[in-house]
């Protein structure tokens, strides 16, 4: 398309009035990767035959923060070029105010998802986004060197600390120098509020603020699980991981200097890449579960949504495109060419889709254990609650501080923002 | 071509008073100097003239005409700095053609030819395509001069051209200016030098500053012979005049006697007394240092090759005739 | 230069004629002057004030036109609670702000003093006379031509304890015995941030070093050269006071530049406490949390602490306005 | 050079050249080390090279083939052109008034133009999203060059003024005398003189304007009208965590070669001697 064009479609949809066309021209912005933006572009024309609606893609960059800072300035200036935005999955929360209700007409097709997954996008009484797909981490693991040194997968963290010390003290003992028991994500930033969470919620500590809204995180089982995590730090993960995000966990993995590992599914794929130094000899399994009562395996819901701005000037047509790319047929085909996993139930027994992407089978069970991050319940505090969250966690990790202190002062802090 | 006319005028900078009210003729096609020495206002005087600096209060008339308001170059000047002020990314040939070019009007052929003809004048035709940077420092004065001929102006301004020089070029440049006044004898010259010697030896007319006012105008001999000032008695004439004053001075009822060194006799009857400092031999002549108890020493010209031995007495006499008497107030009895 | 030969008159004299000359000029400097101030009116003055004026009011990105005055809460305010505490709220009394103050303050100084004398170091050596110096020149720029999200990422892929090539460097040099996670230690990440930001912009000074330097005539040397000045003394007596117009400029950008330091902090080390800045913070209020009124007082304060500086700099430093003209 | 061997001198020679090299070295290495990624894929990223081991150009096939780099290219050069035309424009005849007319008030002027370098980007970035959308030029790469004018501008007319300032004021009077008007002047006189500068700051102004991410990505947004830093920012690997790292190194590589181009054209210019033999004293 020319800037032309571009000029002219843009000015059409600002002046147009709201469904004087029957075919309406339609924004729709997506972070997602290259690949993913091509599988859209296919949806989209699927959706123009369907419905006669031209859309055009607006790509951002991949980084979420960045993303975040554009999408809240567009809607602060009520920008109405934007139509339809791909969100994470704690976003809508935050700009549910800028966002349509989605609720009515999601109605018919509501009970086809997750529940967690229309619980996390809900806020008050109000959809602010409809699932697009979901996402939730796993334990990779190295099935030859468990084989080797004849030791289970972990189900508990204290069983995968002492699996991941007992094997990399042999392989070092062999010469493999390089080795770690465990990688994960460490750094200061939303991924660490992921991996925390789960830590949490594994011991049975909760959810940081519950539903009603509650805080909860200064709670022993937490402390627990916190202070089990800030002994893997130098022992069997390195000092390094307060640095890692998802690449760099994924990097030392894929050479081969890793016995475990905490990612999303997209490390499935690449770590079976022919230049994986794992390639075949790992597995995944649910993360280990804590310890004490209420302890149990869990993982943090991760995907993407799609919201419809509610300064869009065709929002009808706007809402017919978001439950276009929701629905299970769409959905569908996104499990198969993108390897996404679907929020609909039935998709999971799909022969089609596990004929594509055969490791969904071993997602279900994780996905069973999801637990969402508090975004529903804090709105538009989210961002600023995961901070402290993740500073705190982050601070444990490091040294700074002891588990509990760390937790107490994050309660009040927490108590502060959101009373 | 022009003949300039100054009237009372005047000049500050902020609060300092620069030039105090200055009145002054120029005649047309005359060659003028402004002497004096630093900070008497000289080169500010010339920058008024110009017409880069404007006049606080006072009219200047070129030609009977106000020019207070008017740009340099619509007063037909043009100027020779000290600092030949070149534009050093041009060529010789660009440097003298930019004000023709400016002037519209001039075609090619005709800018040309004039820029040949002022490089002949200087014999800098051989320089025409070099860079200022790729010229010595005479011959960089000689293309700002001849930046400044090539103009064809009215007025001719020097701001110390010299000064950069050494002694040698200084000489032959003089020559050089001398001669150019002798073939544009209707351009009027301004020049301004702190070297009384380039003085009296160009100008048509000399005009002594001091302090911001004229102290005494006129031609090079009278300057030399009937200043109007000790002031100007000293400064004109190399070397100084020497100045005497206390009894010697009373003995012909006056308050300081001056009197110039080639002006005074070593006789064994001189009325006055001295002892030898030191002797300057210049070949021709010779200088004879005296001390004879005066603020500073009084110099002699002497001709002749006898060597006075330092610390000697010597007798002198100044020529009655040249004596010049001043009184208290420092202007001249007459 | 003689007293006689500078300067036009001052605008204070006495009221008079204006010369032709003096109206051209002051009229020529009006003309040129109209366009840039009209372009920067518009383009900054706008948003500066919208800022400031946030600043003072309660808004939120999810309510920008709702915004409310509410004086100078944003900054400071002082509640007394009903138990008759007294506590202090807003950025002033924010211990995370004085922090970022001071991880600012701290990062301008020593990333400006080291690239300026870096910069010095490299714009000398570029103005040497040797073979290859074009080729010198370009690659020096290097470091500040690649995007700063680029080189940011690649350093912090260059530090990885891991897989990161310095690590390996350090150790097979025998530098380090272990790998160091730079970034990830709240010991290292302010040292690892500063190290890029001078690789980054030290050719920035160097190049306006260098400028400066090639404007200095070269016969000044010549002559220091004759009269048998030691070199190291030639560059205090005379590279340094000539070069020094260039230099202070160069200094007050950098410093400008440093204490709003924001993208390679949001790349290489976004949520770390050692390096938060100013300008990090308040993107944060901003954009990334719902405190959009505070993020405008942070900035607004970020912005008056430069303007002390600046002032501070040019009253001391002694950067003059004028001089050069007629 | 002299003929005669001189200890002193070859040790000089010798160190001085030590040091040349080191500081290629530092400024160079990372790029290398960018190039060097550039030929990479898979997991060979994660492993130390300090030589090239493998040669694939398909990282930069990728980097033509996603979105419309070609395209960013363009307009990257085109927005960074004429901001700095635009800028020097504006620079240069406002330093010729800043530095060589006298007026009240210059220097509260030249203050308030640096006050303009003194807030935070990111916090004008609500503001100016409104003035440019109030422009109309939203989208456009018209959008870019305003906005970047908030930060070449005051840098450009600072750095002039004060080289201007030092250029010598007989030359301006010769040019007064042979009838110069100030914008003769300007542009036949100063601007020659001024080259090494001008260089200078056009460039680094370029490089400022090249380089710059936020604005463009606010104000951008069509792979269209976008420029290079947010095409190299929009890259990406076949999945949301994983950081295309080989295809950014090489379009890093791409993007940072007109630069190194740019400077090898223009350095000459970054050469002295042109004041020499205008003025004497």
């Amino acid at each position: 398309m020319t800037l032309n064009k571009m000029l002219v479609a843009m000015m059409a949809s600002v002046t147009l009035v709201a469904g004087a066309a029957q075919a309406a021209e339609l924004s729709i912005v997506s972070g997602d990767t290259g690949t993913g933006l091509q599988f859209l572009q296919s949806e989209l024309d699927i959706f123009q035959e369907e419905t006669g609606h031209v859309v055009t893609i607006v790509p951002m960059p991949s980084s979420t923060s960045d993303q975040f800072g554009q999408y809240r300035l567009w809607l602060a200036a009520g920008n109405a070029d934007i139509d339809v935005y791909q969100t994470d999955v704690i976003w809508a929360p935050q700009l549910a105010d800028q966002f349509v209700d989605l609720k009515e007409a999601f109605a018919e097709v509501a009970d086809q998802h997750f529940p967690s997954v229309i619980e996390s996008q809900t806020v008050g009484d109000k959809l602010v986004a409809v699932p697009a797909f979901t996402d939730a981490p796993a334990l990779y693991y190295r099935k030859d060197l468990l084989e080797k040194h004849g030791k289970e997968v972990p189900t508990t963290w204290t069983e995968l600390r002492q699996t991941a010390q007992e094997i990399m003290e042999a392989e070092r003992a062999e010469g493999n120098t390089e080795i770690w028991g465990y990688v994960f994500q460490g750094n200061a930033y939303e991924g660490l509020t992921c991996n925390a969470l789960e830590w949490v919620n594994s011991f049975g500590g909760g959810q940081i603020i519950e539903a009603d809204g509650t805080i909860s995180i200064n709670n022993e089982q937490a402390v627990a699980a916190l202070e089990e995590a800030a002994s893997w730090v130098g022992t069997i993960a390195p000092q390094g991981v307060l640095a890692y995000g998802e690449e760099e966990a994924r990097g030392v993995w894929q050479l081969g200097n890793a016995v475990f590992m905490r990612n999303w599914p997209y490390a499935y794929a690449l770590s079976n890449g022919d230049d994986a130094a794992v390639k075949g000899n790992f597995d995944v399994a649910p993360l280990p579960a804590g310890e004490g009562e209420g302890a149990k395996s869990s993982a943090t819901l991760g995907g993407w949504n799609f919201a419809v701005s509610q300064y869009s000037q065709n929002q009808e047509a706007a809402i017919e495109l978001a439950l276009f790319l929701s629905s299970a047929e769409s959905q569908k085909r996104r499990a198969i060419e993108q390897a996404n996993l679907p929020t609909v139930q039935s998709l999971y027994q799909d022969e089609e889709v596990l004929a594509a992407s055969p490791f969904m089978a071993a997602w279900e069970e994780i996905f069973q254990n999801a637990v969402p991050r508090p975004s529903a319940p804090t709105q538009e505090n989210y961002n600023e609650v995961s901070s402290l969250f993740w500073s705190a966690v982050h601070n444990t990790l490091s040294g700074n501080g002891s588990a509990a202190e760390n937790l107490e002062v994050l309660e009040i802090d927490l108590d502060d923002l959101l009373q | 071509m022009a003949a300039i006319e100054l009237r009372n005028v005047k000049k500050s900078f902020g609060v300092v008073n620069v030039i105090k009210g200055v009145d002054l003729e120029v005649k047309k096609g005359e060659f003028m100097v402004f002497v004096g020495p630093s900070g008497c206002g000289k080169s500010t005087l010339l920058r008024l003239i110009s017409g880069l600096e404007d006049i606080t209060s006072g009219e200047m008339l070129f030609d009977g005409k106000v020019v207070n308001a008017l740009t340099p170059s619509k007063r037909g000047i043009a100027m020779v700095f000290q600092s030949y002020a070149l534009y050093p990314h041009m060529t010789v040939y660009e440097n003298m053609a930019f004000g023709l070019k400016l002037e519209k009007g001039h075609s090619k052929e005709a800018i040309r030819q004039r820029v040949e003809k002022a490089a002949d004048m200087l014999q800098i035709r051989q320089y025409l395509d070099r860079l200022p940077k790729q010229l010595s420092g005479g011959q960089r004065q000689r293309v700002a001069i001849g930046r400044a001929i090539t103009r064809d102006p009215k007025v001719f301004l020097f701001d110390e051209p010299l000064s950069n020089l050494d002694a040698a070029l200084r000489v032959a440049t003089r020559i050089e200016i001398a001669k150019l006044h002798e073939e544009m004898n209707d351009v009027t010259m301004i020049y301004v030098t702190h070297d009384q010697v380039e003085a009296m030896t160009l100008a048509d007319r000399i005009c002594v500053l001091r302090d911001g006012l004229v102290e005494q105008v006129g031609t090079p001999m009278e300057l030399y012979e009937r200043p109007d000032s000790i002031f100007v008695a000293g400064f004109i004439g190399s070397p100084k005049m020497n100045f005497v004053a206390g009894e010697k001075a009373s003995a012909f009822s006056c308050s300081t006697v001056g009197i110039r060194g080639e002006h005074m006799d070593i006789k064994p009857d001189g009325i006055w007394e001295g002892k030898v400092i030191h002797t300057e031999n210049l070949g021709a002549d010779s200088y004879v240092y005296l001390d004879m108890g005066q603020e500073e020493p009084v110099v002699v010209r002497h001709d002749g090759t006898t060597n006075y031995q330092s610390g000697s007495l010597v007798r002198v006499s100044p020529q009655e005739d040249r004596i010049h008497r001043f009184n208290e107030a420092g202007k001249p009895i007459r | 230069m003689t007293s006689e030969a500078i300067g036009a008159p001052t605008a204070a004299a006495q009221p008079r004629q204006k010369s032709e000359l003096m109206q051209q000029r002051v009229r020529a400097a009006r003309l040129f002057l109209l366009p840039m101030m009209i372009a920067l009116a518009v383009v900054a003055g706008w948003p500066l004030a919208r800022s400031i004026y946030f600043s003072f009011t309660d808004a939120t990105l999810n309510d920008l036109y709702g915004a409310e005055w509410i004086g100078f809460g944003n900054y400071l305010q002082i509640r007394v609670l009903e138990s008759g505490r007294t506590i202090y709220r807003g950025v002033l009394a924010d211990p995370a702000w004085w922090n970022a103050v001071w991880n600012t303050v701290r990062f301008a100084f020593w990333s400006v003093l080291w690239e300026t004398i870096l910069g010095m170091i490299v714009a000398l050596v570029l103005n040497a006379e040797f073979k290859g110096r074009g080729i010198v020149r370009a690659a020096i720029l290097i470091p500040w031509a690649i995007p700063t999200i680029v080189s940011a990422r690649m350093w912090s892929w260059m530090l990885n304890d891991q897989f990161g090539i310095l690590n390996d460097l350090g150790m097979r040099l025998g530098l380090l015995n272990a790998p160091v996670a730079w970034t990830a230690s709240p010991d290292t990440a302010m040292l690892a941030v500063l190290v890029v930001d001078i690789w980054k912009t030290t050719p920035f000074m160097a190049l306006l070093i260098l400028a400066g330097l090639q404007m200095i005539p070269k016969d000044i040397y010549e002559a220091a050269e004759i009269d048998g000045v030691h070199p190291v003394k030639q560059f205090f007596r005379i590279t340094l006071p000539l070069v020094r117009p260039a230099l202070m400029v160069a200094i007050i950008f950098r410093v400008l530049d440093a204490l709003r330091i924001f993208d390679l902090i949001y790349v290489l080390t976004p949520n770390s406490a050692a390096t938060k800045t100013m300008s990090v913070i308040s993107q944060e209020n901003l954009f990334q949390f719902n405190n959009f009124a505070e993020g405008s007082a942070q900035s607004t304060l970020l912005f008056l602490l430069i303007a002390i500086f600046t002032i501070l700099y040019i009253w001391l430093g002694k950067v003059n306005f004028d001089g050069g003209d007629r | 050079m002299t003929g005669s061997f001189d200890l002193w001198k070859l040790t000089k020679g010798v160190l001085f050249y030590a040091l040349v090299i080191a500081i290629v070295v530092i400024a160079v290495f990372p790029f290398y080390y960018a190039i060097l990624t550039s030929f990479k894929a898979g997991t060979d990223l994660f492993r130390i090279n300090y030589w090239p081991t493998s040669f694939s150009l398909a990282n930069y096939q990728s980097v033509f083939s996603q979105g419309a780099f070609p395209r960013n290219l363009l307009n990257s050069v085109f927005v960074a052109s004429v901001t700095v035309a635009l800028a020097l424009f504006l620079a240069v005849t406002a330093s010729f008034a800043l530095s060589r007319v006298r007026f009240r008030g210059r220097g509260l002027l030249l203050m308030t133009i640096l006050a303009v370098s003194m807030f935070p980007q990111i916090a004008v970035l609500a503001g100016l999203f409104e003035v440019i959308r109030f422009l109309g030029i939203y989208n456009t790469p018209w959008a870019l060059i305003f906005a970047y004018t908030i930060f070449t501008l005051p840098f450009t007319v600072w750095v002039l003024t004060t080289f201007m300032r030092d250029l010598p004021v007989e030359i301006e009077e010769a040019a007064i005398v042979d009838g110069a008007t100030p914008w003769v002047i300007i542009t036949q006189v100063f601007m020659p003189l001024m080259w090494p500068a001008l260089v200078t700051t056009g460039l680094l102004a370029f490089i400022a304007a090249w380089n710059e991410f936020l604005f463009a990505l606010t104000f951008t947004v069509s792979n269209q009208t976008r420029t290079v830093p947010v095409a190299i920012a929009l890259l990406s690997g076949g999945s949301q965590y994983e950081i295309p790292w080989g295809i950014i190194m090489a379009a890093s590589v791409i993007v940072t070669v007109p630069l190194v181009a740019l400077v090898l054209i223009f350095q000459r210019k970054i050469v002295s001697g042109l004041t020499a033999g205008g003025v004497k004293g």
